[in-house]
């Protein structure tokens, strides 16, 4: 032992008169660090109530629970994380996954009790201190749990696809559908916007698990048109994706195209187990009227009921709108072919050719049928009704569309005006431009809608990708003459559209009359809208069917008319959209089996 | 009340500690736990108010909580300032702290340490695991609630729980015996058989004394 | 204990081989006999190191055989982590050792990196690399109180411990929390280094030298110290390999074996520093050496600020958490933590949970075959000062 | 590292190579050559430190998975070594001879998967666990969460819901299901 080991150790006297280290009063000196992992807020502003948050958390700490004054919307479960603080563990996993940034922590952290069952709370909704704290953990930008960014789909360059009718998008490879299907959060919130309640999450999680066959099997159970779905569906669900609050939404239409893309037409039958439905044995005969997606849904789920259906069809091919609407760059012939093949190989058979009311009259199916099943849907085109409207040179859009397809040959201008920014409006202006491009080398059309960009009833892509094929796109302009010279149209005048809808949503339109616009043209085409034909039903029958508002039937939840053999549904009652059709068509196959049942008891 | 009625009675109070060898069971007490009465009014306000200023936690760490005792008891919170310190053993302390999750060889010592302490006592119960099991509400050796098995008076939520979360868990537990509201302990000699029934199906090999004051 | 006696060390060994009777290499203990007492030192002790217990028999105040018992803290993380997800089990696993969780952090998330074939960027490596080394220097500190502590000095825990509140306030800011950081997420780290972050850390580093400054001369150079801890629990380099044991421990008896030099991971190989090691192995050696390497550890903390770069990403592109599948494999991941060599084997199987997870926890032999060999014929009150100086830290040897 | 692999290869047969990196190799035994392959490799090759010993349960394959991770000072590299043995009669021969701490991971084995080291000290003593009556906890057709909620008393009071069932339910009870596919026998 040495003496400086003993003396050494009092040189820590020297400290003594130092100021202390401890703190004064710890319960009001110590906030929680800016980013502090405290106590859980929610801005239900923001939140939507996935389950994200429940899904991540791995102590189970989190229930999904109603809270008064949240509604159920789309895209919006009206469901709140409710959080038990005897699991959590504040790890904060379920704010950095939330898709929203709707659940963030404050600094506070004290919270004490006697009673153990109080510390389970739904942030945002109950009381707390901290609920509007501003300090504390939230997702920081620089990191991602998930994927916010779709994977890109390819399609052929603008100067490749301007002249063909060749189908534009390419569709994923099995390695970008497996990056998108992996970003889905399965939640489910797109089911409920979805009208034909696809069982969307399950699909893209066998997909995810490489199980085509059972999302194959998934995607039959609630529509029998996936390949065609897959390329021109609405898309709706996408809109209330929960990504798309904060990026962009899965995308879901591609993986289902993806999905019926993988299954050859041969295999059909196998795949979905009905390779004994050839030969119907249900007694009960069913009439569907109209080869559109609604009355072909109606027949596949029938025909799976074991019903013997027959489709009559007043033009010489199946398809509907889905053949004689769309342009075939966009729904190729043999995707449409290849879903009705498999519909009727389940013997379901198509008379075309065979327009009722004119060659069978409806009164007479019924003595045949049990049941009539009409989706006749929407092919008349509506007019503008402005002065020279009634020109010759001006044509609706839905007739040059089923014109084209049918073959014969419809007139091109050199320049073309479009009225109309639906899809159908995109439709023929990228049919037209490509028949000018073949025709004359070089395109000049213009279409123009009442709608702003940005609430064109048009997809967005559709805007896009014909701008790219240099049609020129003129949104917010209201329509007033066409001009006549020597019988021929000289041009369409315009003038400036404030808004479309007034406050209540109604359709009315405001105008600036001092704006004013003119495009030069030779041939116009209206595509503003479609209406229906029920002049089939004659008018003995229609005076038993109780009519709706505005000309529509009424009918049940079944879509059951008071006539009860006679079922309506599709774009006349619903729509207009091939997603809505085959929700209608599924509805009524199970009211008609419901209603026939109950007959037989 | 016949004189054989009273000793069957008696006999029904006492406990078999059934856990002990024979030969061991002499050397513990069979009696149960009792009630502590308040004593006259302002004598029991009195002493309320001195309980309150000498909170004296046994240092057993039973879980993580146990690393957030070691800021609180040094210089940068400093608890002794508040009457609060750390004794090395049961008999001298009277607020247990429970740090966080029991395992199932734990718990057995939680018991027994806290049947040992003198009372009046109180149980102080740290983080998520002692409510609800927290991240180990699914581990087969962590109990989920602590209160199934010893009674506890104030709860601090955390994962851990902050040394200032437990000073103010300290100031609650105060306001409460100052109150004379901290009744744990007669709540434990109330509901005696009941926790006991609930330790004993956990602890397979009982072998200590059914009460261990 | 013979060889011992014959050789460097025997000026720091006092003799204490006359009890018991020795019979085929093992010491015969009769508790009837009343010449000895068995004794329990812990769960519910103050001089153990967390919640553990030791069973000693004593003669007088030697032990004459010790069984370390654990088990108290036992949670089955393993078990837990095969119902998890791979994204689940990161903020669990920072539980298994409480003083220095971030190491257990760092492991199982470059276990997943590995096995899933993810390179994380260069900044979160450096951010990785600045918490590992702030989680050693916070160990330290709480070990160097626990030393002097067990030795009845409780003015250096009081301060070391209080200066470790300092470090984890720098955690606090940095991470969003005080003793479970929960920061290196798969694939980098969650948060940026909040402003003028660094200049605290660098306040803190110069306020930990100058603290250290006084404990060494307070506390290393201390007669008492001196005395009580030179000769005890002697580990021979032999020792090291036949029993695992890893880290200082090791180093002190002169094996360099430090996992940041010889297999640097991270962004060590970037870093300056050399191997510290020492040769006689005994608990003052082992004491002196920890010191040394915690100034080593502020070192390389203000080396890593200076490097660490301004910008950059901080986490790679994971796939959608939810349903993350890691390819089947297995892989072993170690990094040098306070204590030593504290690694984490993970067997994947290419579904969503982990096949296998186990924490290799450092002290696994220090706490029971080190500490139950050198606890015999040591006397009880240097029972508390043995089990400090290996470090052992009880959540981790049991999970 | 190859070098040293090939000359154990000439000791004992090598089933399997996995280099993982440079500094981490798998290697796969047949079990009864494991001891003469450890010791080999502790006393000769210079693996002279076992970093740890650990199972994996591989149920559907009724199979064990021994891991013994040794290591190399002057390498500095790691070496696993994996053996599978039987699940159902899981015995392992004991290398508490060839390593003084072996022993604890052997009844840490022991308790945890109930795989037996005969000759290991101590190997029946409970180790962690403490009154254990149930199945060894560590193998996976072992439920924690079922044995958890069946022993210790969750706190009751906990329901959710599935925010797609929710909607369901508020916005189309009715929507038909897809009719089941008619069999020919019905």
């Amino acid at each position: 032992m040495k003496l400086k080991d003993i003396i050494q150790p009092l040189t820590i006297w020297k400290r003594v008169a130092e100021e202390p280290w401890t703190i004064k009063d710890p319960l009001t000196e110590r906030p929680g660090a800016d980013n502090y992992r405290g106590f859980h807020q929610n801005d239900f502003a923001k939140c939507i109530g996935c389950g994200s948050c429940e899904e991540i958390c791995q102590n189970a700490a989190i229930d999904l629970v109603p809270v008064e004054g949240q509604e159920v919307k789309d895209g919006n479960s009206g469901l709140r994380p409710r959080i038990d603080y005897g699991r959590c563990c504040w790890c904060a996993l379920c704010v950095d996954i939330c898709p929203t940034g709707a659940l963030t922590m404050s600094n506070e952290y004290t919270w004490i009790d006697d009673d153990p069952e109080v510390f389970r709370f739904t942030p945002g909704a109950d009381k707390t201190k901290w609920q509007d704290d501003e300090k504390g953990y939230s997702r920081s930008e620089d990191i991602a749990l998930i994927n916010f960014d779709r994977i890109e789909m390819e399609e052929k360059a603008p100067e490749d696809r301007d002249k063909s009718f060749i189908e534009i998008v390419k569709g994923y490879n099995k390695e970008q559908a497996m990056l998108e299907a992996d970003r889905c959060l399965e939640c489910g919130l797109c089911t409920a916007t979805c009208p034909a309640h696809m069982d969307i999450p399950a699909y893209i999680a066998a997909l995810r698990e490489d199980n085509i066959e059972e999302a194959f099997r998934i995607l039959y159970e609630t529509n029998p048109l996936p390949e065609i779905c897959g390329r021109i569906c609405t898309h709706k669900c996408e809109t209330a994706c929960a990504l798309h609050n904060n990026g962009e939404a899965i995308a879901i239409r591609w993986l289902k195209r993806y999905i019926a893309d993988q299954i050859p037409a041969e295999r059909y039958k196998e795949v979905l187990g009905t390779e004994h439905l050839a030969d119907p044995k249900i007694g009960h005969k069913i009439a569907v009227i109209g080869a559109g997606p609604s009355g072909l849904s109606a027949a596949y789920y029938l025909a799976i009921l074991g019903y013997q259906v027959k489709i009559f069809e007043a033009l010489p091919d199946s398809g509907g709108m889905m053949r004689y609407g769309i342009p075939e760059y966009r729904l190729p012939y043999d995707q449409i072919n290849k879903d009705i093949d498999y519909i009727k190989s389940l013997g379901v058979e198509i008379q075309f050719n065979t327009r009722i009311g004119q060659d069978i009259p409806l009164e007479d199916l019924h003595q045949e049928y049990s049941a009539v099943y009409a989706a006749t849907g929407l092919h008349l085109g509506r007019s503008t009704r402005i002065p020279g409207s009634d020109n010759s040179e001006v044509y609706f859009a839905t007739d040059l569309l089923r014109k084209f397809t049918l073959g014969q040959d419809i007139p091109v201008g050199k320049k073309i005006v479009v009225i109309g920014g639906g899809n159908v409006a995109m439709d023929i202006t990228r049919t037209l431009a490509r028949l000018q491009n073949q025709k004359y080398g070089k395109v000049d059309i213009t279409a123009t809608s009442l709608e702003t960009e940005d609430i064109m009833p048009a997809d967005r892509e559709e805007i896009v990708e014909s701008r790219e094929e240099k049609a020129i796109i003129e949104p917010g302009w209201g329509p007033q003459e066409i001009e006549i010279k020597d019988g021929k149209i000289a041009g369409l005048h315009l003038i400036k559209c404030l808004s479309v809808f007034d406050e209540n949503g109604a359709f009315n339109p405001k105008f600036d009359a001092n704006e004013k616009k003119f495009f030069k043209a030779d041939m116009v085409v209206e595509s503003i809208g479609q209406g229906m034909d029920l002049s089939y039903i004659s008018d003995e029958l229609k005076e038993k069917i109780k009519m709706g508002p505005r000309g529509r039937i009424d009918v049940n939840e079944g879509f059951q008319t008071s006539v009860d053999w006679l079922f309506v549904g599709g774009d006349i009652i619903k729509g207009p959209d091939v997603i809505n059709g085959v929700a209608n068509g599924h509805i009524a196959a199970k009211a008609i089996d419901k209603y026939l049942n109950a007959q037989k008891k | 009340m016949k004189e054989k009625d009273i000793k069957i009675i008696e006999k029904e109070m006492k406990l078999a500690n059934e856990g002990l060898p024979e030969m061991e069971r002499d050397l513990f007490a069979d009696d149960r736990p009792s009630r502590i009465e308040p004593l006259n009014k302002y004598l029991e306000q009195f002493l309320n108010w001195a309980r309150a200023r000498s909170l004296w936690i046994l240092a057993y760490g039973t879980g993580c909580g146990a690393i957030e005792l070691r800021p609180l008891m040094t210089a940068r919170f400093d608890a002794f300032r508040y009457g609060i310190a750390g004794r090395p053993t049961p008999r001298q302390a009277n607020v247990f702290i429970i740090g966080g999750y029991a395992s199932l060889k734990t718990i057995k010592r939680i018991v027994r340490s806290y049947e040992q302490m003198q009372g009046p006592k109180y149980v102080i119960a740290l983080g998520s695991c002692t409510i609800n099991g927290g991240m180990y509400y699914d581990s087969y050796n962590t109990i989920n609630r602590i209160d199934y098995y010893i009674p506890v008076d104030i709860y601090v939520t955390g994962c851990m729980p902050r040394p200032e979360s437990l000073i103010a868990g300290f100031n609650g537990l105060k306001k409460k015996i100052q109150a004379g509201q901290c009744d744990g302990m007669n709540k434990y000699a109330d509901n005696f058989d009941w926790y006991k029934a609930n330790q004993k199906q956990i602890i397979k090999d009982w072998n200590m004394p059914d009460y261990n004051w | 204990m013979n060889k011992i006696s014959e050789s460097k060390y025997k000026d720091f060994v006092a003799d204490r081989s006359k009890y018991p009777e020795m019979e085929n290499g093992k010491p015969v203990i009769d508790l009837d006999s009343h010449k000895f007492t068995k004794i329990w030192q812990g769960p519910q002790h103050p001089g153990v190191t967390g919640n553990m217990s030791v069973e000693i028999i004593v003669n007088g105040d030697e032990i004459v055989d010790a069984k370390t018992h654990v088990g108290y803290l036992h949670r089955g993380f393993e078990k837990l982590m095969e119902r998890r997800r791979y994204i689940q089990c990161f903020p669990i696993v920072c539980r298994i050792c409480v003083p220095e969780p971030d190491t257990n952090e760092y492991c199982v998330s470059a276990a997943m990196e590995d096995l899933a074939g993810i390179v994380i960027p260069d900044k979160a490596a450096w951010l990785r690399t600045l918490n590992l080394e702030m989680s050693r220097v916070a160990g330290f500190l709480m070990w160097l109180g626990g030393q002097a502590g067990s030795l009845g000095m409780g003015a250096i825990g009081q301060w070391t411990v209080a200066m470790r509140d300092y470090w984890l306030d720098l955690f606090e800011e940095m991470t969003g929390g005080r003793i479970y950081h929960m920061y290196m997420i798969p694939g980098g780290v969650r948060k940026n280094l909040p402003l003028g972050f660094k200049e605290r850390v660098l306040q803190t580093v110069d306020r930990t030298y100058k603290l250290l400054d006084d404990i060494e001369r307070v506390f290393l150079n201390n007669a008492i110290a001196k005395s009580r801890l030179k000769g005890l629990g002697i580990i021979t380099p032999e020792m090291v390999s036949e029993y695992g044991i890893v880290g200082p421990t090791a180093r002190a008896s002169g094996i360099a074996d430090d996992i940041r030099i010889n297999q640097p991971y991270l962004k060590y190989a970037e870093l300056e520093m050399k191997m510290l090691t020492s040769n006689i192995g005994d608990a003052y050696d082992r004491t002196e050496l920890r010191f040394q390497e915690l100034l080593q550890s502020l070192d390389l903390v203000k080396q890593i600020l200076n490097k660490i770069p301004e910008n950059g990403e901080i986490q790679a592109k994971l796939p959608n958490v939810l349903h993350w599948k890691i390819p089947a494999g297995q892989t072993y991941i170690k990094a040098e933590s306070t204590r030593g060599e504290h690694g984490f084997y993970m067997v994947s199987d290419g579904s969503k949970y982990p096949r296998r997870v186990f924490a290799r926890g450092a002290s696994y032999t220090h706490a029971i075959s080190v500490l139950e060999k050198l606890a015999v014929n040591i006397t009880i009150s240097d029972l508390a000062a043995l089990m400090v100086s290996l470090h052992t830290c009880p959540p981790e040897i049991e999970r | 590292m190859k070098e040293k692999i090939d000359r154990l290869r000439k000791m004992v047969n090598v089933l399997q190579v996995v280099e993982k990196h440079p500094d981490l190799y798998f290697i796969t035994l047949e079990g009864n050559q494991l001891v003469m392959a450890l010791g080999y490799l502790k006393n000769t090759l210079n693996f002279k430190h076992l970093a740890f010993m650990q199972a994996v349960d591989y149920l559907e394959d009724n199979k064990f998975m021994l891991t013994y991770m040794v290591y190399n000072y002057e390498l500095k590299a790691n070496l696993g070594v994996n053996v599978f043995i039987d699940r159902e009669e899981s015995s392992m021969f004991s290398i508490h001879r060839l390593w003084e701490h072996a022993w604890q991971y052997q009844r840490e084995l022991y308790e945890m998967f109930g795989i037996d080291f005969p000759g290991s000290p101590r190997v029946d003593e409970p180790f962690i666990m403490e009154s254990w009556e149930e199945m060894p906890p560590m193998r996976r057709d072992f439920d924690t969460l079922a044995y958890s909620q069946k022993t210790y008393f969750p706190r009751p009071g906990r329901e959710t819901n599935d925010p797609k069932e929710q909607m369901k339910k508020a916005k189309y009870p009715n929507y038909p299901d897809s009719p089941k596919i008619r069999r020919d026998d019905e």
